[in-house]
């Protein structure tokens, strides 16, 4: 009795003690901005980040000589001083810096951009390295000035290859010196723990608290502060700001409609908006995003080595089912690769398979286009009263039975819009006979069946934060880029793509290359290699009470804009 | 003729198993854990038969197909939805009574699996002794460490998604050790009973004495442990399915959750979120429940003791 | 002379067990498809680019070679580096280790001395409502679904009534708060620990609650007790002096062997409620393809359960010296 | 010889006299088996104790041997040893001159087929899951004794043999809606379905009534007739010993201490143990010196 006694007492007492801790509420008078995260950052190693949330943070650290203005419509110049000028020979660049500090106080200099571009091309950065090999020289002419000498002219070098972050020649040379003398340089460069980065940006790590919180304050020598660039005055106005970790979507939904976050950096699903709207202080953002979510298919063995089998597929493929009930209407359907706010380069006028059609329709449609192209069914999916009926044993024009195919998709946990629209796909292609089932998979081990052994018959996959140059286009397709690990994922190899595509790189005059580009999107439509299916919209929520002043841009609010110009209510 | 002690023997001798399976079931009945447990089952088994109705009435109410062409987005109850739609119109009563279908064929299928490799390993383990007994039992040891949850986890993040009968499958493999070291240990009284010494003794192989005369003996134990190896299997698949790690193609209880979890509706449609969650808990309690109350009657120490209150 | 032979013998199979799970985990991990360079999806990954990384990684060496580099870090220590983190996995798990042992222990102890002492109040009162309630209560905590239980548990205290925060082991706000002392501090992780704990605890009581009541059912019945009886004790005495420690012995075991399905639930509530621990971080790099932090996770788990079923086995050989295997 | 007297077992007994020149059936030859208590992990082991020690008798064809001690003595073990469930570890144990040890595979099941045990207690010896046609055929379809459509023939006469009659009552009880009697009845009937040539007898008696105990004995002695098997039987019984068996050897301690024709040695024990033997039990002494009116075989054989 006395242990269950004791034990009781403390327990009592603990109770006690916690919600006298909770009643005492924090009342001091700091005001940080408060900020959800889906997941903790991987690292803080500008190199090795290659995930959202460590982006998010280093975003914030790290900056560009030039950056997008929100409205998407030019680049203005970040941390250089005004556009690079162009030298007559047509290869060599020279950029302007502003004056700028590194957040320790000391100079940002020509140096820093020097040695960030060297030690990408001398360590071949992967993602980075595409960017720059083609660049001869790079030399810091002054304090303040960098040429750029490239190989031949390059039509991504502007959009592309200026906008990588510049780290500080401080904080990296001895780590990248040491690295060198390592059997492994790269994975030695990679594996740096960097504990406070060394930026230019609005904002400075103050403290990473493994697994619960970041915490970052103001950077007093940030160099927009005050300055008006892209039509705006920077700041930033928010002291401090508090990254906390939240684990799932519903618990960060929560903490927001309790008013423990003033915003969730991470898209959220269509499925809490009404919800959400009916708190007067919360305020939804749905965003553009640059994104691209397909159907991709493997021409390299049958049966989708065949174009009219994907084309009666792309009309299978209901995308405004899709749109309207997996994404609950925050999406829009695609028809080319490239999203259609991206209008310059956008091509309007493309095939739209199966629009407007009803599901018998498209049965229909299918149907005649396979008996076209010498497919046959034991029980074809319009009977000779052409009657709709289900379909079975779809035979390929050579005679032979179609096999079971999978069309594998990432698992429900990674993406569940994905996951769902493969099992809707599987559902429509086998009204037309032809056997598919979607299958799930690891999104390391989809990559692997699909990128690096080749081994599958289609796929749904997206990208998002795709660059405003539709240079993907060409890496998507082009026959080069077929092999282990390449990203033509599909196989495709047409030698007429392959030329206009090799064109489009290097055409530096935009309207010409526009043409290109047109012809490229009008092919990919035409041969559906890939089946572009939705854009989804970012949805994103914040309150509105304590902060003001989040700048919608592509791919949501969670910008530098944003940050430079949050300012606390009242 | 039968001589008076004949006849004071037949007394003495045990009841006959019909009476013993009577007693047993009085016993049982008796038991309100037992009796509350096989209601509930009886409850859900209903469910499970009726999950085959709602797609007859109107293809809109196939679990995993059908939507309902009014409704794009998660509705709370109505007359035409009892419990409402998820979020792209399907019906959500007709995936609880499908998901109670694949309950049970979960929880009986990986439990009876787990069941035939315990009691096979414990009787061979048992019976042969010595060298195949320390290997199988060392074996059973490193099984037994493993959480099984997690490990399924890894082997279905590595190898794709697992359809339903292979996550079936990895369960059976992991959750055989419990049963078998108790069936070993009853193997090993067994062994040396005069029954098997005489089967020995005509004759009888190995394969024989372990399947004719061990196997019957150890039959009710591995019953028992079969309805506590449901609810465990029930629980693990339910909660692969609920990380997202479950078959795609089935409409489990987990998996519904996984739904509401996934689509953002968790804590905004009851429900869609609380139906799942409770026949989840309650089909493993049932299962749990009879479990006990079989235990008791199984028992004989218990069982004594409850004749005599 | 006896438990040193056993223990010895008892080390020496763990041994073995371990060394055979780290040989199983390093083939699966090996064998399976996916590696961390084809997660970057980044179409300015060129191929060129993934070959270097996956050389510089050592992804390419021969697999024996690969397995003779494993057992040697393993031995000195080095569990390699994350894919994910790109640091130490050791660091990783010290990091991760102390929040998980800090929830699971104290939820274990608490749901064992609860448990325990219910399972004797019950037993005493066998037959009656109260037991008949409170078992079928401690069965239904024991079923009950945890992720399930977990998300209706942050609903109701962290949201609705909103004693406790959502998720997570400490407040942001508290500590950057540079005013905030040590104590504060403390009773922050408690605040947070207080829902996690609760879940875990539900799930947890009800099976030891269940062994001790019927192990005082037994023990009742040996002759001490009457003895005790005999001897004109009174009830409380007889329950708490000479039957309940006896019977508390099996919940030892239960403990013991309940291990590895404690470490599933403990997963799944540490995935839930967001603690930085180690079952999530293992979830995690399980989705991540964080091979060398999945693998080192898991082998820390079997270690630990290995580990607690020696101490569990030795505790009861200790305690009851009948049983010297 | 002793054995030409007249003896009070009447006819019943004089059928079984044997001829002295008969071969040898079993023998054991200096045989001892140690058990040792459970091994721990590491193979060593625990105390020992010697139930056989350098034990030799051989037993001839068509004769009765009795094997008489009191529990514990090793009587049993012997037996055991006869019918392979336990290995010597020293010694042999000879079947037709053949060492039983070097028996293996498929040899062993035909050896199996001719030595047969009746087990001490009928309520451990039948397995509880299985009916009294599955026991008792289970013989005949392990040596494929009979075409399975005869095999239910082959149980019904074991079983009226065996006096459960009518055997059709019986086929498809199982052992808990038995009488003790009867399952000793069932374990008999397994035994000698197979005709076997020696059968060893392993207190069939000791866990049941005394007139129950003298229908089984009646039994035995019948079916000693029928089959001209040869018979070893192990009691603790000298009453039972004296009355059945042409032969007895006195064990104690695992060890012989004395052997000879039954009725030499009750009537003059050498051995002060056999000695001690005899005079501890007193039911022997009334029941021998009333003989002339303890005839159980003669009723028993219509009894049942």
């Amino acid at each position: 009795m006395t242990v269950g006694n004791r034990t009781r007492a403390a327990l009592l007492l603990l109770c006690a003690a916690v919600l006298a801790c909770a009643s005492a509420a924090w009342a001091k008078s700091r005001h940080p901005l408060r900020i959800g995260l889906g997941e903790e950052p991987r690292t803080l190693n500008v190199w090795m980040a290659s995930d959202a949330n460590s982006n998010n943070i280093l975003s914030q650290i790290y900056q560009p000589l030039y950056r997008h203005t929100p409205e998407e419509t030019e680049m203005v110049p970040w941390l250089a001083a005004g556009p690079p000028e162009m030298e007559a020979d047509g290869v060599t660049y020279q950029v302007r810096l502003r004056p700028a500090r590194w957040s320790d106080g000391s100079a940002f200099t020509a140096a820093d951009v020097a040695f960030t571009c060297r030690l990408i091309k001398e360590f071949k950065i992967p993602r980075h390295y595409s960017r720059w090999k083609f660049v001869d020289r790079i030399e810091a002419v002054d304090d303040r000035t960098v040429r750029f000498v490239l190989k031949e002219p390059m039509a991504i070098f502007l959009t592309r290859s200026l906008t990588i972050p510049i780290v500080s020649e401080k904080e990296w040379r001895e780590v990248a010196d040491a690295a060198k003398k390592q059997k492994k340089p790269l994975a030695t460069l990679f594996n740096h723990t960097v504990e406070r980065p060394l930026g230019t940006g609005p904002f400075v790590l103050e403290k990473w608290h493994k697994g619960a919180f970041l915490h970052m304050k103001k950077n007093d020598w940030f160099f927009g502060q005050g300055l008006r660039i892209g039509g705006r005055l920077l700041g930033p106005f928010v002291g401090e700001i508090l990254f906390k970790i939240y684990g799932t979507s519903d618990v960060a939904m929560l903490a927001l409609k309790k008013g423990a976050i003033d915003m969730y950096w991470q898209g959220i699903q269509p499925g809490y908006i009404e919800n959400l709207e009916q708190h007067p202080e919360i305020r939804i953002f749905s965003s553009e995003r640059s994104a691209l979510y397909y159907l991709g298919f493997n021409l390299r063995r049958p049966p989708f080595d065949d174009p009219a089998l994907r084309r009666a597929a792309a009309v299978l493929v209901d995308k405004s089912f899709i749109i309207e009930r997996v994404l609950q209407g925050y999406g829009s359907r695609m028809d080319s690769i490239l999203p259609a706010g991206n209008e310059f380069w956008y091509n309007p006028n493309l095939t739209e398979y199966g629009e407007g059609l009803n599901r018998e329709q498209r049965i229909r449609a299918v149907h005649r286009i396979l008996k076209e192209a010498g497919y046959r069914w034991t029980r074809p999916p319009v009977d000779d009263a052409g009657k709709v009926q289900p379909a079975a044993g779809l035979r390929l024009p050579d005679g032979s039975l179609m096999e079971p195919l999978t069309i594998l998709t990432p698992p429900a946990d990674y993406d569940p819009h994905r996951a769902i629209s493969g099992l809707l796909i599987q559902q429509w292609l086998r009204q037309a006979g032809i056997p598919a089932s979607a299958r799930p998979m690891s999104f390391g081990a989809l990559l692997q069946q699909v990128k690096a052994r080749h081994d599958f018959d289609a796929f749904i996959l997206g990208y998002g934060r795709l660059s405003l140059d539709p240079d993907y286009l060409r890496i998507f397709f082009h026959s080069e880029f077929d092999r282990e690990r390449g990203w033509n994922m599909s196989g495709y190899h047409n030698p007429e793509f392959d030329q206009i595509a090799e064109a489009s790189e290097k055409t530096m005059d935009l309207e010409a290359r526009r043409l290109l580009i047109y012809k490229m999107q009008e092919i990919i439509a035409r041969d559906v290699p890939y089946l572009p299916i939705y854009l989804p919209r970012e949805i994103e929520a914040v309150r509105t009470d304590r902060f003001a002043g989040w700048v919608q841009m592509l791919e949501g609010i969670g910008n530098i804009w944003s940050f430079c110009q949050l300012s606390p209510v009242n | 003729m039968k001589t008076g002690n004949e006849q004071r023997d037949t007394l003495a001798a045990p009841a006959g198993r019909r009476d013993w399976l009577a007693g047993g079931w009085a016993l049982f009945w008796e038991n309100p854990i037992g009796k509350i447990g096989l209601i509930l089952m009886a409850c859900f088994a209903l469910m499970a038969a009726a999950s085959f109705v709602p797609p007859l009435l109107d293809p809109m109410y196939h679990p995993m197909h059908g939507v309902d062409p009014e409704i794009s987005h998660a509705t709370g109850p109505s007359a035409a939805h009892w419990l409402g739609t998820d979020f792209i119109g399907r019906d959500i009563l007709s995936q609880l009574l499908a998901g109670a279908r694949i309950a049970f064929m979960v929880g009986l299928s990986a439990a009876f699996m787990s069941i035939f490799f315990g009691t096979l390993i414990g009787m061979i383990s048992g019976y042969a002794g010595r060298f195949v007994d320390t290997l199988l039992m060392r074996i059973a040891d490193m099984v037994m460490v493993m959480p099984t949850l997690l490990v399924v986890l890894i082997l279905s993040s590595l190898f794709g998604q697992l359809r339903i009968w292979t996550i079936v499958l990895l369960i059976a493999l992991f959750r055989w050790p419990g049963v078998s070291r108790v069936i070993r240990a009853q193997t090993l009284t067994l062994k040396h009973r005069p029954f098997i010494e005489a089967a020995r003794v005509t004759g009888a192989s190995h394969l024989r004495i372990i399947f004719r005369h061990i196997f019957p003996n150890v039959l009710p134990l591995a019953l028992l442990y079969m309805t506590f190896r449901v609810t465990s299997a029930i629980i693990i698949e339910a909660a692969l399915a609920f990380l997202g790690f479950g078959d795609p193609g089935t409409v489990s209880w987990g998996m519904m959750l996984q739904w509401v979890w996934k689509t953002g509706h968790m804590f905004q449609a009851p429900y869609w979120l609380l139906p799942p969650g409770i026949c989840i808990s309650l089909l493993t309690l049932s299962f749990y429940m009879l479990g006990r109350a079989m235990e008791e009657v199984l028992d004989p120490r218990l069982r004594k003791e409850g004749e005599s209150e | 002379m006896e438990i040193r032979r056993y223990i010895l013998g008892r080390l020496f199979q763990i041994t073995l067990i371990f060394f055979v799970i780290l040989t199983v985990l390093f083939l699966l991990f090996r064998l399976a498809p996916g590696d961390p360079v084809s997660r970057m999806v980044d179409p300015n990954m060129t191929p060129e680019d993934a070959q270097r990384l996956i050389e510089q990684l050592g992804l390419d060496l021969p697999m024996w070679q690969q397995y003779l580099i494993y057992l040697k870090n393993f031995l000195k220590g080095r569990f390699g580096i994350s894919f994910h983190y790109g640091q130490p996995v050791s660091e990783i798990i010290l990091n991760r280790l102390p929040n998980t042992i800090l929830l699971f222990t104290s939820s274990i102890v608490l749901a064992a001395f609860v448990g325990v002492f219910l399972g004797k109040i019950v037993s005493w009162k066998k037959g009656e409502r109260i037991d008949t309630w409170v078992t079928i209560g401690a069965l239904v905590c024991h079923t009950l679904f945890l992720p399930w239980l977990a998300l209706i548990i942050i609903w109701v205290f962290a949201y609705w009534i909103g004693w406790f925060p959502l998720t997570g082991m400490i407040s942001a706000e508290i500590w950057t708060d540079p005013s905030a002392g040590l104590l504060r501090k403390g009773l922050d992780i408690a605040h947070h620990m207080a829902l996690p704990l609760t879940t875990l605890f539900l799930i947890h009581f009800g099976s030891y609650l269940l062994v001790m009541r019927s192990s005082m059912l037994d023990t009742l019945r040996e002759d001490y007790i009457l003895t005790a009886r005999a001897k004109g004790l009174d009830e409380a005495t007889i329950r708490n002096r000479h039957a309940a420690p006896n019977a508390a012995l099996p919940v030892i075991t239960s403990v013991g062997l309940s291990l590895a399905f404690s470490i599933n639930g403990g997963a799944l509530t540490e995935t839930v409620f967001t603690w930085p621990g180690l079952g999530r971080e293992l979830v995690f790099a399980v989705s991540n393809n964080d091979y060398p932090l999945a693998q080192a996770s898991f082998l820390l788990i079997a270690a630990v359960v290995l580990t607690a079923n020696l101490v569990v086995d030795l505790i009861y050989a200790y305690l009851d010296p009948r049983i010297r295997y | 010889m002793d054995l030409l007297e007249p003896h009070p077992q009447g006819a019943v007994l004089r059928t079984s006299i044997m001829k002295t020149d008969s071969p040898i059936a079993v023998e054991l030859v200096e045989a001892t088996k140690i058990f040792r208590t459970k091994k721990t992990f590491f193979g060593r082991s625990g105390e020992q104790v010697t139930a056989l020690d350098r034990v030799s008798f051989s037993i001839r064809q068509g004769e009765i041997f009795g094997l008489v001690g009191e529990s514990g003595s090793g009587k049993t073990t012997a037996g055991r040893l006869i019918v392979k469930l336990d290995e010597p570890d020293s010694g042999k144990v000879l079947v037709d001159g053949v060492n039983l040890s070097e028996i293996r595979g498929h040899k062993m099941k035909r050896f199996r087929r001719r030595i047969q045990m009746i087990f001490q207690d009928p309520y451990q010896s039948l397995n509880p899951y299985l009916s009294v046609y599955q026991t008792v055929c289970e013989p005949v379809v392990i040596h494929r004794l009979a075409a399975p459509q005869k095999r239910l023939e082959t149980v019904v006469s074991a079983l009226s043999q065996v006096g459960l009659t009518p055997p059709e009552d019986y086929l498809f009880r199982y052992p808990h809606q038995l009488s003790g009697g009867q399952r000793q009845r069932v374990a008999i009937a397994r035994s000698t379905v197979l005709n076997p040539e020696i059968i060893v007898a392993d207190e069939p008696t000791s866990m049941l009534d005394a007139s129950i105990s003298i229908q089984i004995f009646n039994i035995l002695v019948r079916l000693k007739q029928n089959l001209n098997a040869t018979f070893l039987f192990i009691t603790h019984s000298l009453a039972a010993a004296l009355y059945l068996c042409d032969r007895i050897a006195v064990i104690r301690k695992g060890k012989i201490v004395e052997m000879g024709p039954a009725k030499a040695i009750i009537r003059k024990p050498e051995h002060p143990y056999t000695r001690e033997l005899i005079r501890s039990q007193p039911r022997f002494r009334k029941k021998t010196e009333q003989r002339g009116s303890f005839r159980p075989w003669e009723n028993g054989a219509t009894s049942s």
